[in-house]
């Protein structure tokens, strides 16, 4: 174990698969000598060179080209899209090629890639800067979606990511980077699709993923001095769901709140919810509860930016509802 | 240049193969056989022979949604072709892809493509696969005239120019985006004029000629594979059918349509087999008589091939 | 009233407000001569000409972006996507710009403009031609997204979508184009956010939208024939949603099946779960099911597409399982 | 062609009005009073002060990232703009943009954009209206180099120039995006190159000669008034700072920086005026200090103004 950043650590889990695998590379804007618009890509382009870290022109759309095309002759592309936000821009090669290409053809071809993105709010980065949206991914069929809330899983799943042979999304959160944690050294896996409970409790559960985990944690602390004991279940993938997970929790707790970073309609929370919903239904006291930021672009006053982003005495409130 | 006789006939084979597997797509579409959108080629194949002529198996090509005579031209199988475009089990993609969805990756074919202009981005990364192996393999792209005014176009151009990655960048123009008439969807006559704003060689040359088509693609692939980087090269040709079967095509002139059909490259490359001595009429025939053959045992094949099982819905939407 | 199509119902649609209102064009690839890839504009460019129907080169990102600066300055476009599966690659300019520019902008520049996207399976089109996407627009704050499931509301929805001061999605199922049914003359609204009941029963309420609709009225009378009888909530808008509706139907039934024709996962049913599950969850008597394709790309052959797309034998057991 | 002594001193107060508010901008930045991110235009002055000299109130411009200059240059009010960087409730934005997100409806501000390259299919969406309504206005796209990358580019101006839409589409080429010099993003030296690509002219300008950027502005704006189509200006330029403020710069060469500084556009400018004889060098300090005055006063407004209410942020979602 050795202690780390997030960003430290996903680096490092960039670092060893590209020790351990020639067919690994890294491309996208400014991820050279520059380091990465936050640096994550630091040290990488000094210890890969140049044919293995790629500064690309700012055009997203064949960078997801590159990556896929690459992908679909057998090399492991992991790309870096700035912003999560950007991912607007070249939809249509996830969407309609990178996702569907080992179905349409019938699974002869598979497009094992890695899409880095930093997501989420905070920093007065404004409406175009400032966005998740998980959600929209997990509802494309044929690829996977990886959300760390932490550096051990920022880690793991990195390097889960890139051995996996479908096109992953990895979604990095710009308000954990300077996040430290105990890291194991060395090369490990998470295993795509595992949630991990971060906090057991008896009393309710909440289900979250990336940034929320720890709003979700600070939460608990402050429920347990009024007697109520959560349980935070990270995620940590969104796609594949750890459908089993969440289930056995809420089976423990009879209580289910769910908090995460995207605008509430249409988000990811809903899909939780359903899933309660229907196979969970006998086993709730009371009902679901979601916590999200309100349907809104992001704001870039910080004062308004606050009240945009999910905190945890709007958690403790919406669990209290529940007793 | 003289093409030596095994090119010419090589060439000369596969558009036939093209021709005469669509002919039959056209009747099997009308008979209710082949469901979905059917885009045919007919009239362009010497495009496809000329520039695959040049293609060995571990070259890669993208393809379009008119992407028949691609496949076919890069070494194709026409029964699993005709297979998937019934929508059958035995079909190339298990009838799970159809006519704009078919690939080969062993032949390093990467798909026709139901998104216009999703190709070229896609054959930049395959070229910088070949550029990072440091092989000389070839990635070339084929697209449309109206294709080129996406927004995939310039930026997988540039990214192979600015990276001098081996990929080839063919625009057949036929003069129409659906209705859309060339003149009315860009201001340029010459789609090649665009290779200027890449710095890379851009070249516009008869595409109803394989002759033409071949010496231009090869000098394109040879610079390709020599590290010199991309090429664009435009081929101006004419669609023959609508769009997609089932086009009434009232925004074609009947005049120039008759003039475009007296153009057709394949009596055309017939008259320069014969010139050149390599065939006579007779030897043209059966050649003719062999493909037609193929054809038929490529219908047999599709017509006894079944039709998936219901449970093969949820396979292979991911790999394991 | 007149019997009409639902095609010829859109189109009357767009007629009427082009008639009244200078400021309105329609642009699209093949929207001229041509009348559109399914006929939905055959007719216009005769009407109204080259200046107001204008044929565009295939540039989604230009289009919408046409769209989104027209509008900006005070006109009122329809822009034609000629399948919502190509919304990908335009999604930047609606995600980033047509539908955050009042909110960024302090409220000071608005954005009305329509999209027209055909939408919808079952024509062998395969994966890139026959998606629905409907909840990725939903998760967007700042647009509208109707989804018509009749002739009638068709027209109304179109009229109301081109007179809202908002960018509106204005999704047509390609399996409805051929339907027919009365629709009334001349010019008329159906009001964004309003869902609309297309059959009333006490039993179960089946919430649902679009092609969907004809599905789920088939299975009522299915259900009928057993003595079940289904209500058939059409919601005709899914942003704004109409949740009141929604509780109230579910008030007077204690049960609820969602039908949809997007895939499973994040689709928009998980909203509509979660919105009960929260503040109808007392008015439950038993789970919530939803009905949708599974997690897949959209088949090519016919035997695998019928068995991807909901029909009424499965919406059928779906209700039975909550008796 | 000697430009008056009104529109010389009218472009060369614009540009203080630019350098004077940035100057202050960088501090406030470094002192926290503004959150987020600041690009800074400082050094490319005369680019938006030429070309917006050519325009009207009824024109329209899209902006970028680094857009203060050319929001300045339109007109823009200094006090709302530096209350909108503050995130404050008197701001262009009532604080919900930033530095990134500002527009001025009245003034044909399309907005400042966040995303590269976006502002090009809305440029050309304004000049659609222009056209539509047949009056003369004419809309301004500014981008950068590194941003004609993008497909947005490509599109946007084929789609202008095939409806000959009154566009300019003007390249501040500063030899960088973000860290990545055009060498490694482009295979091209002239940005001016792509005009050939969609038939309309282009042209290389040195940015930061004031008087050379506005004729060649008047030329591509009178052509645009008089229906004749986009036209493509590339301006040569030098971003003087970091791509925004905290960036350290570690990939300029420092020779080059000073060289660059020594033609920074302002001096260059002051030198012309005194030349034409339109100022002495005193007029030139009182110019200098009635602008300084004037941002001086844009802070005090900007620090004055209140913080927006937390219950704004539900507002101005949709437009009623
Ligand atoms: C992104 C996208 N936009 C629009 C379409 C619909 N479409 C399919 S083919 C086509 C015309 C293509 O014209 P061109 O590139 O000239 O190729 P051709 O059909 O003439 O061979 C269009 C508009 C599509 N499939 N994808
Ligand atoms: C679509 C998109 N990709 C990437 C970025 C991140 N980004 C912001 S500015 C910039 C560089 C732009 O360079 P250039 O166009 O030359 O303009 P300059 O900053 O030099 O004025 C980049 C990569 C973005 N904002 N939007
Ligand atoms: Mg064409
Ligand atoms: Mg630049």
């Amino acid at each position: 174990m050795a202690m780390m950043s997030y960003m430290e650590a996903l680096r490092d889990g960039m670092r060893i698969a590209m020790k351990n695998d020639p067919n690994v590379f890294l491309a996208g804007e400014d991820v050279g000598a520059f380091g990465g618009c936050f640096g994550q890509t630091q040290g990488l382009f000094e210890e890969f060179g140049p044919k293995r870290i790629i500064d690309t022109p700012i055009s997203e759309t064949a960078i997801l080209g590159l990556a896929t095309g690459a992908a679909a002759v057998g090399l492991r592309p992991i790309v870096e899209i700035m912003f999560v936000d950007f991912m607007g821009v070249c939809m249509d090669e996830l969407l309609n090629n990178a996702a569907k290409m080992h179905y349409m053809f019938g699974g002869k071809i598979s497009v094992p890639m890695v899409v880095r993105a930093p997501c989420g709010a905070g920093f007065s980065a404004a409406a175009q800067h400032s966005q998740s949206l998980d959600s929209w991914f997990a509802h494309i069929p044929g690829i996977k979606v990886v959300a760390p809330g932490s550096p051990a899983d920022a880690k793991g799943l990195m390097l889960a990511a890139i051995r996996d042979n479908n096109p992953v999304i990895y979604l990095e959160h710009k308000g954990l980077f300077g996040m430290s944690g105990e890291v194991p050294e060395g090369d490990y896996e998470v295993p795509l699709g595992k949630a991990d409970i971060k906090r057991e409790g008896r009393d309710v559960t909440i289900v979250t993923w990336s940034a929320m985990v720890n709003k979700s944690l600070e939460a608990a602390k402050l429920l347990a001095q009024d007697g109520i004991e959560a349980e935070v279940l990270d995620l940590r993938s969104i796609a594949p769901l750890d459908t089993g997970a969440i289930l056995d929790s809420v089976a423990r707790t009879n209580r289910l709140v769910i908090v995460h970073e995207e605008v509430l309609t249409a988000g990811f929370g809903g899909e939780i919810a359903a899933l309660v919903a229907d196979k969970g239904f006998d086993l709730l006291d009371a009902p679901i509860k979601r916590v999200a930021p309100p349907d809104t672009p992001v704001p870039f006053s910080p004062v308004l930016e606050q009240a945009f982003i999910p905190q945890a005495p709007a958690i403790v409130a919406a669990v209290k509802e529940l007793f | 240049m003289k093409l030596t006789k095994d090119l010419m006939l090589g060439m000369y084979e596969k558009m036939l193969r093209i021709r005469y597997f669509e002919n039959k797509a056209i009747d099997l579409f009308a008979a209710q056989k082949i469901p979905g959108f059917v885009h045919l080629y007919i009239g362009e194949e010497a495009i496809a022979a000329g520039v695959c002529a040049c293609l060995g198996d571990q070259d890669y090509i993208t393809s379009t949604h008119r992407g028949h005579g691609h496949l076919i031209a890069k070494g194709g199988d026409l029964k699993m072709m005709m297979a998937e475009l019934f929508g059958r089990a035995d079909g190339y993609c298990k009838g799970k892809g159809g006519s704009m969805h078919i690939a080969d990756s062993n032949l390093g074919i990467l798909g026709a493509n139901g998104i216009v202009g999703a190709g070229m981005p896609i054959a930049a990364g395959a070229a910088f696969a070949c550029h990072y192996r440091g092989n000389d393999a070839v990635s070339v792209c084929f697209f449309g005239d109206a294709s080129s005014n996406r927004g995939t176009f310039h930026e997988a151009i540039n990214l192979a120019a600015t990276f001098k990655l081996p990929a080839i960048f063919i625009c057949e123009n036929n003069l129409y985006g659906i209705s859309n008439r060339q003149s009315n969807h860009m201001s340029i006559s010459d789609v090649s004029d665009r290779a200027r704003a890449y710095g890379i060689p851009g070249v516009t040359v008869d595409g109803n000629d394989v002759v033409a088509v071949h010496e231009a693609a090869l000098e394109a692939v040879a610079r390709a594979r020599r590290g010199d980087g991309p090429s664009l090269l435009e081929f101006k040709t004419w669609r023959q059918r609508g769009h997609f079967e089932g086009d009434p095509q009232t925004y074609k002139d009947p005049a120039e349509q008759k003039a475009w059909l007296a153009k057709d490259p394949l009596p055309h490359t017939e008259k320069q087999i014969i010139d050149l001595g390599y065939l006579d009429k007779a030897g043209i025939k059966a050649l003719q008589k062999k493909v037609q053959a193929e054809v038929e045992e490529a219908i047999t094949f599709a017509e006894n091939s079944p039709q998936p099982d219901p449970s093969d819905l949820l396979r292979d939407v991911y790999a394991a």
